[in-house]
């Protein structure tokens, strides 16, 4: 049933491991981001399904047949790339219909194909521009266009965006899934910006040093990270721990305050250091009050050390009991920021605590 | 600080003027001054003439046309040859065996640090004893010369196509029509060489003008000065009012080149512009 | 009192007009960004502070002496590139050190200056080494302690971070607010990038085609920005309208629901189409119930069409009566957000709502 | 695709090999069997011992050393004076008149394709005649030559000067100077120079190397063969065997030239790599 597998594949340089252990099975018209540092292997794994490296172990298979060793040519796979790689020498229209006369289809049918594909990416009157005389938006809508004319069973995005301003890369984040799901291409997206794999996958695989760290959903890889480095590398964590106030009990001492957690410490003594993590934006600051809050949530006091407003975002790095903790809120137009040095009270959720464990 | 006001630019400016008033423009005035004055106390055309007319016998056409046709053919078949060894070589290299880079380069600059005397001799040394008695024949020495040549070109050449080839991204253009469906034929001719065309263009005329003047290689390969460089040479001995017309006659074709060269090359530079943006 | 006076600048290239009719006055140690889009004027109005350009109109006074037609190597000032721009040939120590050599500092001195920089940029061990054997963010953290060493008047950088990475990005941010407030210095940073701006500056010049647009702190420039370029380059917007239910009234009608502002629409007759803004983390989405909510509230009915998670935030796109909007919200990680296709209550404060006008 | 199995790879070395030995090895290889063989039947040193000692004449010291000394000597004038010329104005070009790029350009190229032959025609036509008649002197021919020599290296002098400011972000290390307090004088010496330093050590080993083994021009200015390039052809002209000795030495001399050209070459290759990263 898996349309595109690829199974335990290995990549050394010399007796440097690129990729190691890599297993994936893609279903028709899944979207998956390669997630990871630089030198996480991401961009081998994606180039070994190209067919521009070859593994030392394993098999990839596309729709039931191996090619492990095919050449790239003879691959269908369509790539995008985070230079664009755009044919200077070609046109817009002769750019995108490469493929196609490549594959030997009619002049006629070619040039339905290439508008086809110009009205898809809305460049319609742009057919006749050179490369040189377009955006760096506009040449990578191009060579998406280019990648997908000639129909491929996959398509491969390398950091396509990589190269654009912020507010481009936005928009033509948004503009790459319409297309994707529109035609239900499968695809592999490689980028190295959590928020871009994030928005734009149905599975997001995690890699860390050549090996993948995780599997799963955007949801589960955020609420859910399966090691500390997935943890951090998708979002920011603060770290806070406490003393387990009963043997086997949910309460944890932090300073002066008690904190309740969402599940007993089985098996943990009393006066046992635990800690546990807090994403910034599970946080939410109020002024003091003595008023009683909500009982289903833990409240700390904590000193606000400095307040960064980043727009939609303020972000406040605040202490408590001497841990240094980042605090995200939207901007409230009615409500300026608290000051730093003023006291606020922090609300967090006990089910908004992530990987409790005993230090 | 606009660069109208600055007094450097000014003098920059003097200074290269200067220069090739004294080494390239002064000279051109004075070769051309002489070149009319072959009837004496009138400027007339009679040196150009003379040079278009003189023949070595009553038999032959004139020497200017043989010996310009000879040269002109052995720099096409050195362009020809040179281009089919260093593009393709070039490429590769370029594209796959990037640690063999240094021993191009060092390969490209040799030659023209070698002296054409000295590669003569070589040349005239080997080959013209068995078992590569190539001068026994005329088409051997000419074998001779183009290889000569094309190896003294080289570095040009090489440098031209070297910086097209890395002007154009080949690693990421060759992926993308590989993946497109590509064989190395069609990435050759339908992708690297329609972006290298200024670079080729370019170095050809380069190793046209090179060929045809060349002077050291020609008259020891050919001592029966066949070649336009040797005719040149012949004349400027024997003759008195000839050689400026010839020289002038030279300036023009080669400025044909260069600017030839030079309207290209800005087609290039649009190119890279375009890639890097 | 005011430390750098920059007086009615004007550049033109040629017939185009770069900057225009450009005013600001800065006090000691404050830190101005520049913000706009590329072509905005905002790199040549730091270039003529830096003497690079020459002003073809106004004048720059620093400290009280006009500098406006002073060669760039007599003004004290110190710039810092996107490029890094450090000498490739000079170890890190000789790179800092460049500007001291040329003061005629004598030797001791600029080693013991030189140290306190590496302190200051945390890169003590690293003063041996070549441009060419640092990561980016070094070599940017290396060419800020080489352009404050000398203890210039005013710091420039120009888009410094535009180069990183988004992590190494944030990270030498802080670094560099940090250094600019120990220091004192007054400072002028060129940014296309809005976040940038809003988080590093004490206020924010938003410039648009050469022109000042608005001049503010960055919570001013948010939360009530003077145009509508401003509102849409700093945030992103949705915009509403409605009718007026009363002439003079405060209460629009949007669909079958009815809309609280914060202000009258006096001299509005009723029936007459209002429009006004929201910004996405504005707006809170809750579940449909048929509980009363907060009065002090209003709240929208939406469908909505589309869900991207981007690890922190939640971004969905809903349609209230056939507008399209953006809604911002944390992710939680105990209820996972509404799907495509689900209704859900949109509550926002009166307050929130910008730009009221009459279409 | 590992490299290793690739046929193309394959291909391409066998034909650079084949064309660096027919062209460059198999010659020199030739020369060097030849020149031992002065003595009938023994391999011996005979031909390089008659080389450093043969005499014009019982006073003067060998032929040899003096016409390499005066070549030399020229090529080191050229050295300099094509650097004073070519380093700064390109800077400046470059830095501020990128407008005036396209002529620079032009002008660099043009001395490429002109002919040495008809350089030297233009030169002994201009300045044996008054107002500047140079080749009454020794020093003047001397300073014609050398003028000669720096318009025909200029080609490979600006393209490597030029390349090096290119490779070095001129534009922004030359702000950055400026903001820290550096005149146009520190600017040019303590930033640009030293990054240039590759690139100018490599085009004057470039030039020494042409300049040494120059025949053209040298043999129409100094027709005493005074020069080590007319040296080398009488001696080709009058010897046999010592002729190959002569091309052994001028190979190996290149050769230690082009190998320090290379070292130093792949120095600048690092420093570019640091800039870009």
């Amino acid at each position: 049933m898996d349309f595109l597998i690829l199974n335990d594949l290995r990549k050394l340089y010399g007796s440097a491991v690129a990729v190691e252990q890599f297993d994936l099975r893609m279903s028709r018209g899944e979207f998956v981001s390669f997630l990871g540092p630089s030198g996480s292997g991401k961009t081998t794994t994606m180039r070994m399904v190209a067919g521009f490296e070859n593994p030392d172990r394993g098999t990839i298979v596309l729709d039931g047949m191996d090619i492990t060793n095919l050449q790239p040519n003879k691959r269908k796979v369509g790539m995008v790339f985070q230079s664009y790689a755009l044919f200077p020498h070609l046109t817009v229209r002769d750019n995108i219909g490469f493929g196609l006369m490549l594959s030997k289809m009619p002049k006629a049918e070619i040039g339905k194909r290439v508008d086809e594909m110009l009205g898809l990416i809305q460049m319609t009157e742009l057919g006749q521009r050179f490369p040189s005389q377009l955006s760096g938006g506009q040449q990578q809508r191009v060579a998406l266009a280019r990648a997908i004319a000639p129909r491929p069973q996959v398509l491969l995005l390398d950091e396509p965006l990589s190269a654009l301003d912020a507010k481009i890369r936005v928009g033509l984040r948004a503009e790459i899934r319409a297309i994707q799901q529109a035609l239900g291409i499968t695809t592999i997206y490689v980028t190295h910006d959590q928020e871009e794999a994030m928005s734009l996958s149905d599975r997001v695989v995690v890699m860390s040093h050549g090996r993948v760290e995780q599997v799963g959903t955007p949801y589960a890889i955020y609420n859910t990270p399966a090691t500390t480095f997935v943890a951090g590398f998708v979002g920011t964590l603060n770290v806070l721990q406490g003393t387990l106030t009963q043997t086997g009990g949910d309460t944890l001492r932090i300073g002066s305050t008690n904190v309740r957690l969402a599940t007993k410490m089985e098996g943990r003594k009393a006066d046992s250091l635990i800690k546990f993590q807090l994403r910034p934006e599970a946080i939410t600051p109020h002024p003091v009050t003595d008023l009683p809050g909500n009982p289903a949530l833990n409240y700390l006091n904590a000193r606000v050390e400095g307040v960064t407003f980043l727009g939609a975002v303020v972000r406040m790095r605040v202490n408590v009991n001497d841990s240094p903790l980042s605090v995200d809120t939207f901007n409230n137009p009615r409500m300026p920021p608290p000051q730093k040095g003023d006291t606020v009270q922090l609300a967090f959720d006990p089910g908004a605590c992530m990987s409790v464990a005993a230090v | 600080m606009s660069s109208k006001n600055n007094p450097i630019t000014y003098w920059v400016a003097v200074a290269i003027v200067t220069i090739c008033a004294l080494y390239l423009i002064v000279p051109l005035l004075t070769q051309f001054d002489f070149s009319l004055r072959m009837k004496r106390d009138v400027l007339s055309l009679d040196a150009y003439v003379s040079v278009f007319t003189t023949k070595p016998n009553a038999v032959d056409p004139p020497k200017f046309y043989t010996s310009l046709l000879f040269s002109a053919g052995m720099a096409v078949l050195t362009i020809a040859f040179s281009l089919l060894v260093i593009v393709p070589t070039t490429f590769w290299v370029n594209y796959r065996l990037p640690k063999f880079k240094p021993v191009m380069d060092l390969f490209s600059v040799m030659p023209f640090a070698i002296p054409g005397i000295v590669l003569a001799f070589g040349y005239l040394r080997t080959y013209t004893s068995p078992p590569l008695a190539l001068t026994n024949t005329d088409a051997g020495t000419a074998f001779l010369l183009v290889g000569g040549y094309t190896v003294g070109v080289m570095p040009y050449v090489y440098r031209s196509v070297d910086t097209g080839l890395r002007a154009i991204d080949i690693r990421t253009l060759t992926e993308a029509a590989r993946s497109l469906g590509a064989g190395w034929a069609t990435v050759i001719w339908k992708v690297i060489m329609p972006n290298l065309r200024a670079a080729v263009i370019s170095a050809s005329l380069i190793t046209f003008a090179v060929a045809v003047g060349e002077y050291t290689l020609a008259n020891f390969l050919f001592p029966d000065e066949r070649a336009f460089g040797s005719y040149i040479a012949a004349i400027g001995r024997n003759r008195i009012f000839e050689p400026a017309a010839l020289t002038i006659i030279s300036y023009l074709l080669v400025w044909a080149c260069v600017l030839a060269v030079q309207r290209i090359g800005r087609g290039s530079t649009q190119t890279q512009t375009a890639v890097i943006r």
